[in-house]
């Protein structure tokens, strides 16, 4: 009874002052869809480069003394470690063989060798790049592995280069999310300024309401389920868009290039962010602005 | 039904609207505010609606006090009050019998009653073929009349009217007043701001005249001079 | 100075606003349209200001056929019209000297000029104290008289006043009439919708009568009805 | 005089509907912030990924039968080619050092040999990574590039890396650009769209000027400069709130990792941008906004 004349009053106000419904709309659709395609660059850049930084290792050099037993005992210690991801064990003569193609064309140098004089090592992947340090420091001491006296030179990380990829990545995460969160303030900010206006532009409408003895609820009411449409049509115009772009833009890049495995995102979680994200804004909007014009 | 005790209104920066009135309408009157143009009427009127505040004295209507009541009654106070205003205040927005249809539905009526009552209201003020229209589709006069219609649908035990024949020819006038008069029989209380002489002559009715913000005449069956 | 031929104004969707209507005004002649709520004065008016184009036949204001009225020409044409809207049609976020001003900065007045001839035409209309308030600061009457201000202060050669004096009080009336017609000697023309029987009778001056949209009445020195 | 009259009208108006300012300079202020930022982002991204992108080389090696001459001609040819950005000779002794050092501990193995079999090489850097097959199909057929018979294994690229990161790196960068693109055009879309509610909102008050006489240009002046100067003021706003936190927070970043040579945006261009940018977008959105409202 009152729901239903409170919708009507708001589908109907949204005809009558369309010029207004429209420049909210344009607003929230704007706003919603770049915020969703930053998000959507952000995941993806997310995937891509944790797609490098699963290259960073750890290698462990162990001391040609080492029983195969204690080898064997050292890569279930690794693998029971949760930080890390996989394990790969590289046999002399795998460190050989490798050593050897490296060389190329200049094997004869290696055959001049009296046996093969390489370690075995265990090429460690972690699953958080940023523990490396952490992963690495507990083989310092271990005896089996190949340290000389006093240093750690048995370990080896990605070094430098770890580092800088890691710092390049890790920096451009944190600007990505504090983008992404920009955006998203900005996108608040922008639909409840422009709700704001529209309410603003019918003050007197407000005032005359007040008058004839309405209460505030009873006008405010339509007021928010008109932000409320207004944030779904518009959030739902943002994902039709999206899902156009993801259609014919970025599908073509994940064909392309498997391997940046681009994910795209799924109808259904779409959905849940246009009602829950279109509908709020627009309720927030609406109500925040209703407050400031809407006193006694 | 209406108690003004000394009661001024005083405007930024130091414009007097009222000096000092005390006045008394009892229920079931009819009473005609009259006085040059800026001399008070429209803000004696506003205060009777709590659209502000006086900057002294105390207002009472149907029994009570508007300076202790609590913000939330304010829209029930009003529902009470029928009023044409001055300048109409009619949503620009909807169509006339909307317009009119908004005071019954403020105060919760059921659509079947609604849709029953706009109709006959407007007939009665002669706009039947104008239901649909907006106000902006409306001679100056017709709007007076949604105005009027509006105050009367939901009748109310008091009916304030700030110059409701202001756009109106006389012989609509006469119609509006005659309406007025017969409300008034059935008990409504009317107050009437008019700057229509022949109107208050011919009623001989109370007569408050205001002159720069203060009651300078009150006389029952009084004439508009 | 205003020839209307054959002047039909039908409003969407099929409501008559002036039917076959053809009226000639000379110049410097004091003319009353009168006529019930809705007959069409003020769509008369508004036909005069091209506001909007005759359903069917001529209009000639001041010798220039207004449906042949280039666009460009259309701002030059209002500003030789001064117009009394009967809704005031005020600058409500400018102060009464602006909106008065406003009309004489179109013309490319010098500012000099402006500041001197702004207070002596508010002083005429009694508004010499309001001149820095807003339009909402001011009763209803007084928002009618800077209307009446802003129509006089070009002093126009043609001056149309849709029910000028519908919220003021007698006495004000007859000033506001006095001042018309002091400015009608001079030699403006001036056409003037009104409902006041009184001021109409006192003057007698010519009456065009409309009834529902069409002239039922035009003689010399008539009266209201 | 006429100029001084609409500057006038303009700023009195801007401080009348002083709700209404506000909310087109936020609007302004957010989208030109955002889009600032996102440009920001995106041309650092950019020297981020070309100083990875840097790394990558070509390696040609020469034959141990080249003669000193034919090896310093071949250099001359290198550094004459347009792709070429820097070159560096490796010499025998240089690439036994480099070997010796990444064999950590067992460079007996390399006291045993006879003399240095290894090549030297010329280490080659592009300007633009994506001509590396192009430069390197040039040395496959050079008489003294260490070719095997058939095959042109002298010469060295990144190889697979080289293209993924490439790939990675290339399609970031369209993504930012798209990006950046797409904020712009929201912002235009989103600022004309405010102004235009503002001058909607105003409508009623149009048509008053326009019955009393006033031209077109007359009603339009000071709206179009009422647009400049809420574009100049959001976009002045913008620029403080971006050295902002180019001071506090990049800045810092910088310091932190040099090598991401961060470049930090000269306030000279962003002046030029607020004035060219702010105003031109005011204009136009109040332009736009006008010839919809301002029919006859
Ligand atoms: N909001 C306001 N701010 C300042 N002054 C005001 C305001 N409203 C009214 N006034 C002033 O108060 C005085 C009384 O105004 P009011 O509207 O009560 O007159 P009125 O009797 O209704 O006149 P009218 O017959 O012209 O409608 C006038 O001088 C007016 O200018
Ligand atoms: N924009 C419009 N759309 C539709 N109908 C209109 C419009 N404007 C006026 N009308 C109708 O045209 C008729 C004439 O209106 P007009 O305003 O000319 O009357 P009027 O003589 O000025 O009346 P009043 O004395 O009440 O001001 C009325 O019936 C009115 O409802
Ligand atoms: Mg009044
Ligand atoms: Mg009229």
């Amino acid at each position: 009874m009152k729901f239903r004349f409170f919708v009507g009053e708001a589908v109907d106000s949204l005809v009558r002052n369309w010029v207004m419904s429209v420049a909210a709309i344009v607003t929230v659709l704007v706003s919603m869809f770049v915020l969703g395609i930053g998000a959507f660059i952000f995941v993806n850049l997310q995937n891509a480069t944790s797609g490098v930084r699963s290259k960073l290792e750890i290698e462990v050099f162990i001391r040609n003394t080492a029983s195969p037993d204690q080898i064997s005992q050292l890569g279930d210690q690794i693998k029971a470690m949760p930080e890390v991801r996989s394990v790969n064990f590289v046999s002399k003569e795998e460190a050989m063989n490798r050593l050897r193609e490296s060389m190329k064309g200049h094997e004869d140098v290696l055959d001049a060798l009296s046996g093969n004089p390489l370690p075995p090592s265990y090429e460690i992947y972690l699953k958080d790049p940023s523990q490396i340090d952490g992963v690495a420091g507990r083989f310092y001491n271990n005896p089996i592995v190949d340290n000389d006296t006093g240093t750690h030179n048995g370990v080896r990380t990605g070094g430098e280069t770890t580092d800088r990829v890691l710092q390049v990545t890790h920096y451009i995460l944190i600007g990505g999310a504090g983008f992404v969160a920009l955006l998203a303030v900005a996108s608040i900010l922008l639909i409840s300024n422009t709700i704001r206006l529209s309410i603003f532009a019918r003050r007197r409408e407000v005032e005359i309401m007040r008058l004839v003895g309405a209460t505030n609820w009873f006008i405010r009411w339509p007021f928010i389920m008109e932000g409320v449409f207004t944030g779904l049509v518009g959030a739902t115009g943002a994902m039709v868009l999206f899902l156009l772009v993801q259609n014919f833009f970025v599908d073509k890049i994940i064909n392309e290039m498997p391997f940046l495995g681009a994910d795209t995102v799924p109808t259904f979680w779409l959905l849940l962010f246009i009602i829950i994200g279109g509908g709020l804004l627009g309720s927030l909007g609406s109500g925040l602005a209703l407050r400031r014009f809407l006193k006694i | 039904m209406i108690r003004f005790e000394n009661v001024s209104k005083v405007y930024d920066p130091n414009i007097v609207g009222l000096k000092d009135v005390s006045v008394q309408i009892e229920r079931g009157e009819f009473a005609f505010l009259v006085g040059h143009s800026g001399s008070g009427k429209s803000t004696f009127i506003r205060l009777l609606l709590k659209e502000f505040e006086p900057t002294k004295g105390s207002i009472t209507v149907a029994g009570r006090n508007l300076g202790r009541m609590r913000r939330a009654a304010v829209p029930h106070h009003r529902r009470n009050i029928g009023c044409v205003f001055q300048d109409f205040k009619l949503l620009p927005n909807r169509s006339v019998a909307e317009n009119v249809a908004y005071s019954l539905r403020v105060t919760g009526q059921p659509p079947r009653s609604i849709r029953r009552k706009v109709p006959e209201i407007l007939q009665l003020v002669g706009l039947g073929e104008k239901m649909s229209n907006l106000p902006d589709e409306l001679s100056a006069g017709e709007q007076q009349r949604v105005s009027v219609a509006r105050a009367f649908v939901n009748h109310p035990s008091l009916l304030v009217a700030d110059e409701p024949t202001g756009n109106l020819d006389p012989d609509t006038s006469v119609g509006i007043m005659q309406l007025l008069y017969r409300i008034n029989r059935t008990g409504t209380t009317v107050l009437m701001a008019t700057h229509d002489r022949e109107m208050v002559d011919k009623m001989r009715k109370r007569v408050i005249a205001l002159e720069e913000g203060s009651v300078i005449r009150d006389e029952d069956k009084g004439l508009y001079r």
